[in-house]
């Protein structure tokens, strides 16, 4: 069954939240929705059921392409969140160096994760789509091998955002490779392309198909590409709020560990007269 | 006069660990601080924020009059750091390593050999591989690197490991030396017996606080005559200016 | 900046002249990659001659990342990196002086693999003005690149494998760049390669600017 | 309807099963990490 569950996991507004009693006294619930996500991920689920009805029921068979234009309602739409997510990523980044926020490298971080997992299944997609078509799963197209390469440079980022290191450290580095996401993409398919174009056999002007282009497709097209934006934007919030409550809980663990490290210091201090020992501070700690 | 270092509950990170955990301290120019306390104390941290190499993450910290939670960059080329590494090239020999660093800082040439050469390091070792070195020779070319820069604060990290007799008396002399120049020196070290003879104040460190600070008692402050050292540190006291 | 550059690029070079190890491992590395190239492509058939633009940069490109491993390695002794943020010199000097001594080293790795190829595929050259302009914009965008991805890996426990990851994605369009326009070079009518120096050429700026401007804060945590 | 359907429902069963994971896995950290962090520092949670 293909029902889409992507917002299904949204937790109820009246999460008991069991397991959780030691937080403190407001009874926040222990989750990443809002009710505005959670409205969001509704209206998501409604309208991806719709866009399942749209490209199996309601939109007529292509001349062309037969059944297999059914694959095209969720392809190019993926492809286009792969590479929004991009955009987001290196402004993001681009941020992240000027301002040296946190927050601006959790979303890049963020961005990159969704999408990667969109590049992926763009390639997955892709290669589905190709193989009825083409006969082959893979072919050296110009948007197949540079979304490959775009995979192998968003994996290079959450490899390099994966390292031990301070987060600061970890952050500013993995922003430089963010800030170049973008023109890595540009030169990466410019050069693709022209590689595919000045040296191609002719078979691959399959791609562009002719489409008896009724206005359902159109319309089912252009819909894929609202839902698929739509279920890029619950899955960045959503990325982007387990990203904060990460380097949230780091922060309190480095309140603690600060508190411990002057205890420390009190514990080991010279016996008797000599010792003047630092009164406990109350501030302190980061900003 | 504003100190040369001014520390207010300066929080200073190691990766997520915090070596500084909340520092109050003052230097006044020309002092001669020793810096002790057990391993991990913070005492190699709290030279390396000093020198405007790590950050500081908290609190205020002001070194040669300039906020280190603003600007770390401007004190550097006015602070030498020694630290336990030595900051050498293994493939260059000593003159090649001096002079690089030297030029680098923008230092005179000049002042790069003079230094060579009251370290023992003109002769036979100037156009020796520095990974042919030993500990001890490969600590005499990093302090000649420090001296050809003339810095403003001296910022040892254990000085005198793996240095000879010899050495140890000549590192204190020039301590002293650029102390009377004006310079500022903070010093952390395990040998008290000879650091207590150069310095003018003790401060201990523990678990990233500064837990005790005071100055060395006595008539004339440093008990020069405690080491076999040339007499021109006999008579060194505190500055006059210090408060 | 310019002379922080000299001082960087002559200090990385002297290294090179004392310790030989461009010399004595990474070309012999070259070499033997263009060997192996030659058994597992027959020889004498002519998909070897065919394949002989891509396998060079094919051998460049990994080179490349030993190279650059070799010119952070020195960095990152005895304490060094941050002997060089406290020196005063011009983070952008550096990664200029850097970039220099590594597009030098490069470019006579380069020069030797040609001569490799000449003798051991039996290629002979011609298109002599894109085959030159085309290694000097591919080395300058190689070095740059290899610079920039060198110091974000530099320091790390796991750099050896972060840095190939990092850095072979990117250079992609430099390989396909290079190699398209030595193809025309050596086959093809020459004046069809230009628009691939001209990515080259873009490539190399994009690079070296960045490189210039992010290098200081790349340099600054440890 | 023809042999192409299997890979219609591949492409489309792939995408949305996926998609699906990632979201549930998403809920599942922020989970757990919610327990970690006070009330006051989760600015969204209404």
């Amino acid at each position: 069954m293909t029902t889409p569950h992507t917002a299904a996991s949204t937790p109820p507004p009246t999460d008991p939240h069991a397991p959780d009693p030691p937080t403190t006294g407001v009874a926040a619930p222990a989750h990443t929705g809002s009710s505005a996500t959670r409205t969001l991920g509704l209206v998501t689920l409604a309208a991806m059921a719709l866009l399942v009805f749209l490209a199996f029921v309601a939109s007529p068979r292509d001349q062309v392409q037969g059944d297999l234009v059914r694959l095209l309602y969720i392809h190019p739409a993926l492809a286009w969140t792969a590479y929004l997510a991009c955009g987001v990523a290196t402004t993001a980044s681009i941020w992240h160096l000027v301002k040296k926020t946190p927050g601006s490298d959790v979303l890049a971080h963020s961005a990159v994760e969704v999408g990667a997992v969109l590049t992926a299944l763009t390639l997955a997609t892709g290669s589905i789509w190709g193989r009825p078509t083409w006969g082959v799963y893979w072919v050296w197209d110009a948007r197949l091998t540079s979304t490959a390469l775009l995979f192998l440079l968003l994996l290079g980022y959450l490899a390099l955002h994966r390292i031990d290191a301070a987060p600061e450290v970890r952050s500013r580095r993995a922003a430089v490779v963010g800030v170049l996401l973008v023109p890595n993409v540009v030169l990466v398919h410019q050069s693709v392309e022209w590689w595919r174009t000045l040296h191609q056999d002719p078979t691959l002007a399959r791609r562009d198909f002719d489409f008896a282009t009724s206005d359902l497709f159109m319309f089912t097209l252009v819909y894929s590409v609202v839902v698929m934006s739509l279920v890029f934007t619950w899955l960045l919030i959503h990325r982007f709020r387990v990203g904060w409550l990460a380097l949230q809980a780091e922060e309190l663990w480095l309140d603690t560990a600060i508190e411990a490290r002057r205890a420390e210091g009190a514990g080991t201090t010279e016996p008797a007269e000599t010792t003047r020992t630092e009164p406990p501070r109350s501030e302190g700690g980061l900003p | 006069m504003e100190p040369v270092i001014h520390f207010r509950s300066a929080v200073s990170l190691l990766g997520r660990f915090p070596a500084l955990a909340g520092v109050d301290l003052e230097v006044d120019p020309g002092e001669i601080v020793l810096l002790r306390g057990p391993n991990g104390a913070g005492k190699s941290t709290l030279l390396k924020v000093c020198s405007g190499l790590l950050p500081v993450a908290a609190g205020t910290a002001r070194v040669l009059g300039v906020d280190l939670t603003e600007d770390r960059h401007s004190i550097r080329p006015r602070v030498g750091l020694l630290g336990h590494a030595t900051f050498l090239y293994d493939e260059l020999t000593v003159a090649d390593n001096v002079e690089f660093w030297a030029r680098a800082a923008r230092a005179d040439l000049d002042d790069a050999h003079h230094a060579m050469d009251r370290l023992g390091l003109a002769g036979r070792l100037r156009d020796v591989r520095v990974a042919r070195l030993s500990a001890g020779q490969r600590r005499r070319v990093a302090i000649a690197v420090l001296l050809s820069r003339r810095p403003e604060l001296w910022l040892l990290d254990e000085p005198h490991a793996g240095l000879d007799a010899d050495g140890r008396d000549l590192l204190d002399g020039l301590v002293v030396e650029a102390a009377r120049a004006g310079a500022t020196v903070l010093f952390a070290s395990h040998e008290l017996d000879r650091a207590l003879s150069v310095a003018h104040r003790v401060v201990t460190i523990a678990g990233g606080v500064i837990t005790t600070d005071e100055p060395i008692t006595g008539a004339t402050g440093p008990t020069a005559h405690t080491v076999g050292r040339p007499d021109d540190v006999v008579d060194v006291g505190r500055p006059d200016d210090v408060a | 900046m310019w002379r922080d550059a000299l001082l960087v690029a002559g200090k990385d070079l002297r290294i090179e002249r004392r310790s030989r190890v461009a010399v004595n491992q990474i070309l012999p590395v070259a070499l033997a990659m263009l060997m192996l190239f030659g058994f597992a492509l027959d020889p004498d058939s002519p998909v070897l001659a065919r394949a002989t633009p891509g396998l060079f940069w094919v051998v460049v490109l990994f080179v490349t990342v030993l190279a650059v491993e070799r010119s952070f390695s020195l960095e990152s002794a005895d304490g060094v990196r941050d002997a060089l943020r406290l020196s005063g010199l011009h983070p952008g000097g550096i990664f200029l002086g850097k970039f220099a001594a590594l597009a030098a080293q490069l470019a006579a790795l380069q020069v030797v693999l040609g001569f490799g190829v000449v003798v051991l595929f039996g290629r002979d050259l011609a298109g002599y003005p894109l085959l030159l302009a085309t290694l000097v914009a591919a080395t300058a965008g190689i070095a740059a690149a290899g610079t920039l991805y060198g110091v974000l890996a530099a320091g790390l426990r796991v750099r050896e494998t972060l840095l190939p990851l990092l850095l072979l994605p990117v250079l992609a369009p430099v390989l396909i760049a290079a190699t398209r326009a030595f193809e025309t070079a050596l086959d093809g009518v020459p004046s069809d390669g230009w628009p691939w120096f001209n990515l080259l050429a873009v490539f190399a700026l994009i690079y070296t600017g960045f490189g210039i401007l992010a290098f200081g804060s790349l340099l600054e945590d440890s | 309807m023809s042999g192409d359907m299997t890979y219609i429902l591949a492409g489309w069963g792939v995408t949305l099963a996926t998609l699906g994971v990632f979201a549930l896995s998403l809920a599942v950290r922020g989970r757990r990490l919610s327990r970690m962090v006070p009330a006051e520092r989760r600015r969204w949670t209404s």
